[in-house]
């Protein structure tokens, strides 16, 4: 099983997002260059967080219209494990592989420290080792991270059970607290909080470890299936 | 040469953290008859004129400038005497 | 000579042009000795950009050199972008602190990014990769409007820079007292790791070998900002205030990632940011310390704005550029590097074996000036001092014991001081875990981050407490060192070594001179007792408004050395039942 | 009431990182024509009509919504009908 890291000039959580996989989840790991990419070869996709582009016009838009964006595209639709977490949400909804919008923060200032979420859907390939309903800290960093939809889409978002965390202390605004969605198929997901800065207890603090061994069971569980 | 003028302005329903916020600043500074701000982009696009222009520019907004899900544009295009 | 319609060597000497661009009497007529005739308009800038306190420390010279500087394990002491101390296995720390000062008291905003991003660039161009960014900010009250704007603004733009290249910021301190109110205190600090032989200087070494430049293009910013910096915050130095230096910090992350892939390249053979005075310090100064010259076509560098002079370009301070000397021939292999980056590295000149600096432009000489004379003459200025008058009446005093009646009273109004207060509404804005390394951040005595594959972790604080220093300097500077030891120590840390931030008044005023000796000679003192040698530092000078300077405030950053992780301690209360020791006098 | 249509410019020779970064994505894309992008903000301030507005807008714009040390401004203002 092979991850690759997509790295966007200005991303900078790339090589932490590197070394979580690889140094706690164990697992095959390469940071990508967005130029020279063929993501053919991985059989999962993570977008990092940090400045693409130094988050100039809107955070994540200038990345979503790069070359390498057809590429996750194509990814999505053989049903691999996309996760963008904190700018590669913003470029998984700039891109239009998840619905909704960013904008800056209810109170207008970058904000860092760890959260409360809730587990909403424990059933998602990336959350299968949480429990459903189950509260966890994980750490945000953003200035942009007050999600938006329209009424319409928060409905279609609930009835089919896309919202996978939400936070319990809403500290940025977003439309029903929410702090990540999947996509209609389940494969895409989105979230603002950094679960690769939360793997080593070292750091104060494990519990988004268990998102990465949801993909690895997820994938484990297909492949001894398809065998 | 033209100089084409590109306004992006929030969806009305969207909420604006940032209009919200001068708006307070304003009344605070005694501007009591300041009663809605709202804050978007305005840019200046300089480029060679082309054949569909006009196409063009539209094109960019969408594709680039202007994220549909929360904002509108509008655009004038001049003509810059070199 | 140029023929350019530029002021005249003479109307330069006449009219006293040389005065504006801060440049003394005495100091022109040295300039005349060196080169044997009038400087021209280009000339007479470089001198000017060069022998101001910001890049000659002509004033502070003789006081730096007090400080202990040397230890087993300093690899680099002060005099490059930035001071090297060893960590074992190979590796080392690297850091320093730089001001921006004036420039945040014009534009808070910029001012305080661009500030983050020069030091920055320090670190990176000794081959190391930043690991860490910590602050050391003063303004006056916040009542006033204009201070809390002056105090959000820098806060923002600290954030605004250090998030997007993705440096986590992960300590500092913020006091607040009337002394500051014209002239706010920004100073940043970064802490970078490096490999041994990944140590690089800034030296144009090999007769023949190219120099380029890599970065932002030049504009017209921060012209005279060096000067702008060395001089009292009056009405009038507001007028003639630089062109607003706005920082980049993409573009600062995209020169990290190349510049860093480009020390590992044999070709490379020095390398150093363009600071204050741009390419004029960066250019001499590589040269000098090779004991070589150089020769640059200003036709060749990046220029953002139309019809920009020679003066205009060799003064500018626009932010994020690098020059680099590479080996002749080889300039292909380099410009690859940063063009996966989308960079443009241009041959902008060549390293010559004459030790002059020589600058053309449109095919004509517009300076041609010994370097050493750039770099190494500026005059040393041993400044009379005296003993303040507030001092000795203070002296003269009988200790005061406050009468306390209400200790919670007294407790929650003390807690109320916003120099006291929880400073989360600061750090909460700072990305302070990027790169999954910090063990211990904002909130803790000091920050602690590990080292990635081993089991040690760096511990790093700023501390000053100016009011002490102001009472009583020499004491005071002595504290300084100590409470960084402390909160070094009080990590489970063994401090390495510090950097110093020395924010003072005007050096021509004698007491405030005073102020400077015998805060570092405290400093000193303590540094010695320590065993933590000084490696780097910054000296911003002329901090006052309306005739009134602020408090002495030399800031101490100190990082030092967990062995292991297991050793690391914070400040919090990790358990019920657990026993509380007070330990000291 | 009144809408103010508030213009606000980075002013000449200030460093506009956003404006390249943007102009470059452009040419990416396959803009080749666009020469240069400068991005500004665009504010709309509903306010009620006030003896003086027009000194009033400038005062507001001179104290909050620019900042004169590197950006410029212009205004347009609006009649609303209610
Ligand atoms: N400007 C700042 N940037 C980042 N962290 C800060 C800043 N100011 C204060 N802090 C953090 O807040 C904590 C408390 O700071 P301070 O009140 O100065 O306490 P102390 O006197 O114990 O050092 C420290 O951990 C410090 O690192």
């Amino acid at each position: 099983m092979k991850f690759a890291v997509v790295v966007f000039p200005g991303s900078n959580c790339d090589r932490d997002m590197y070394h979580a996989v690889k140094d706690s989840l164990n697992e095959e790991v390469d940071l990508v260059w967005y130029q020279d990419a063929d993501l053919s070869e991985y059989d999962v996709i993570l977008l990092p967080g940090g400045f693409s582009y130094g988050d100039y016009l809107r955070s994540g838009a200038i990345a979503s219209t790069s070359n390498i964006v057809q590429q996750i595209k194509e990814a999505a639709a053989q049903k691999k494990p996309v996760l963008g977490v904190c700018n590669g949400f913003q470029v998984l909804l700039e891109s239009g592989l998840l619905p909704g919008a960013m904008l800056p923060n209810r109170d207008l200032k970058f904000m860092c420290h760890h959260e409360e979420l809730r587990v909403e859907n424990a059933e998602t390939m990336f959350s299968s080792e949480y429990q459903k309903g189950g509260l966890i800290h994980l750490p945000i960093a953003h200035g942009e991270g007050n999600y938006y939809c329209d009424d319409a889409t928060y409905q279609q978002l609930k009835d089919n059970e896309q919202i996978v965390f939400t936070y319990t202390n809403n500290p940025n605004g977003s439309t029903g607290d929410i702090a990540g969605i999947v996509n209609e198929t389940g494969n895409v997901l989105g979230m603002m909080p950094h679960p690769e800065r939360a793997v080593e207890s070292l750091l104060g603090n494990a519990d988004g470890l268990r998102l990465f061994q949801s993909i690895l069971m997820y994938w484990r569980n297909n492949h001894v299936i398809h065998a | 040469m033209r100089k084409v003028k590109v306004y992006i302005t929030l969806k009305e329903g969207v909420l604006d953290p940032q209009g919200k916020a001068v708006k307070n600043s304003l009344n605070t500074l005694d501007y009591a008859n300041v009663n809605e701000v709202r804050v978007g982009k305005y840019m200046e696009v300089m480029m060679e004129d082309a054949e569909n222009l006009e196409a063009q520019v539209e094109e960019m907004c969408e594709k680039l400038l202007a994220n549909p899900v929360i904002e509108d544009y509008s655009y004038q295009i001049e003509e810059v005497i070199a | 000579m140029s023929s350019m319609l530029e002021i005249s060597p003479k109307e330069i000497e006449q009219k006293r042009l040389y005065a504006e661009m801060g440049l003394s009497d005495q100091e022109y007529k040295q300039v005349v000795e060196l080169l044997g005739r009038r400087p021209n308009h280009t000339e007479i800038g470089l001198f000017s950009v060069m022998w101001s306190e910001h890049c000659s420390y002509k004033n502070s010279k003789p006081l730096l050199k007090k400080f202990p500087t040397e230890g087993p394990h300093v690899l680099q002491g002060p005099g490059e972008g930035a001071g090297v101390i060893d960590i074992g296995d190979n590796q080392a720390v690297v850091f320093k602190v730089e001001s921006h000062n004036h420039p945040s008291a014009v534009e808070p905003y910029q001012g305080a990014a661009t500030g983050v991003g020069g030091i920055i660039r320090d670190v990176f161009s000794m081959g190391a990769r930043p690991i860490a960014l910590l602050n050391s900010l003063r303004f006056g009250s916040l009542k006033h409007p204009r201070i809390k704007y002056l105090f959000e603004e820098v806060v923002r733009g600290i954030a605004g820079y250090g998030n997007c290249v993705g440096v986590p910021t992960v300590g500092g301190e913020v006091q607040f007292d009337d002394s500051y109110e014209g002239n706010p205190l920004v100073n940043a600090m970064c802490v970078g790791l490096i490999n041994h032989d990944d140590i690089q200087k800034g030296i144009a070494a090999g007769v023949g070998n190219t120099v380029m430049y890599v970065g932002a293009k030049t504009g017209r910013d921060g012209i005279h900002g060096a000067t702008f910096a060395s001089e009292e915050l009056s009405e009038e130095a507001e007028s003639r205030r630089p062109s607003v230096q706005v920082g980049d910090p993409f573009m600062e992350k995209l020169l990290i990632e190349a510049c860093l892939e480009v020390i590992h390249h044999d070709a490379l053979v020095g390398i150093q940011d363009m600071g204050a005075a741009g390419l004029t310090s960066s250019a001499s100064e590589m040269a000098s310390k090779a004991g070589t010259g150089m020769e640059m076509n200003l036709d060749h560098i990046p220029q953002r704005e139309k019809n920009m002079t020679p003066y205009e370009m060799m003064l500018s301070e626009s932010q994020e550029r690098m020059l680099l000397v590479i080996e002749k021939g080889r300039e292909r292999e380099i410009s690859e590097i940063f063009k996966k980056y989308d960079l443009e590295a241009v041959a902008v000149g060549e390293v010559i074996e004459e030790r002059r600096f020589r600058l053309l432009h449109h095919g004509e000489v517009v300076a041609d000036v010994p370097v050493d004379a750039l770099a190494e003459d500026a005059p040393v200025y041993h400044q009379p001092s005296s003993v303040p008058e507030y001092y000795k009446e203070f002296q003269a005093m009988e200790t005061y014991q406050p009468i306390i009646e209400d200790y919670e009273e007294t407790l929650l109004q003390l807690l109320q001081q916003p120099t006291i207060a929880s400073k989360e509404w600061v750090y909460d804005q700072y990305d302070s875990m990027v790169q999954t390394n910090t063990v211990v951040t904002a909130g803790s005595d000091a920050a602690v981050l590990r080292v990635r594959d081993t089991k040690k972790a760096l511990a790093m604080t700023t501390d000053c407490n100016s009011r002490y220093i102001y009472l009583d300097p020499e004491t005071g500077g002595k504290i300084a060192v100590a409470e960084a030891a402390r909160n070094i120590v009080c990590s489970g840390a063994r401090p390495l070594g510090l950097t110093d931030g020395l924010n003072f008044g005007s050096p021509e005023n004698p007491e405030i001179f005073w102020q400077m000796e015998k805060s570092v000679d405290g400093m000193s003192e303590a540094c010695k007792v320590l065993d933590a040698p000084v490696i780097s530092g910054n000296v911003s000078l002329y901090n006052e408004s309306y005739g009134k300077a602020i408090y002495p405030t030399p800031i101490v950053g100190m990082v030092g050395l967990v062995e292991d992780t297991s050793h690391i301690t914070r400040a919090d209360f990790r358990q019920a039942g657990d026993l509380i020791y007070v330990i000291g006098k």
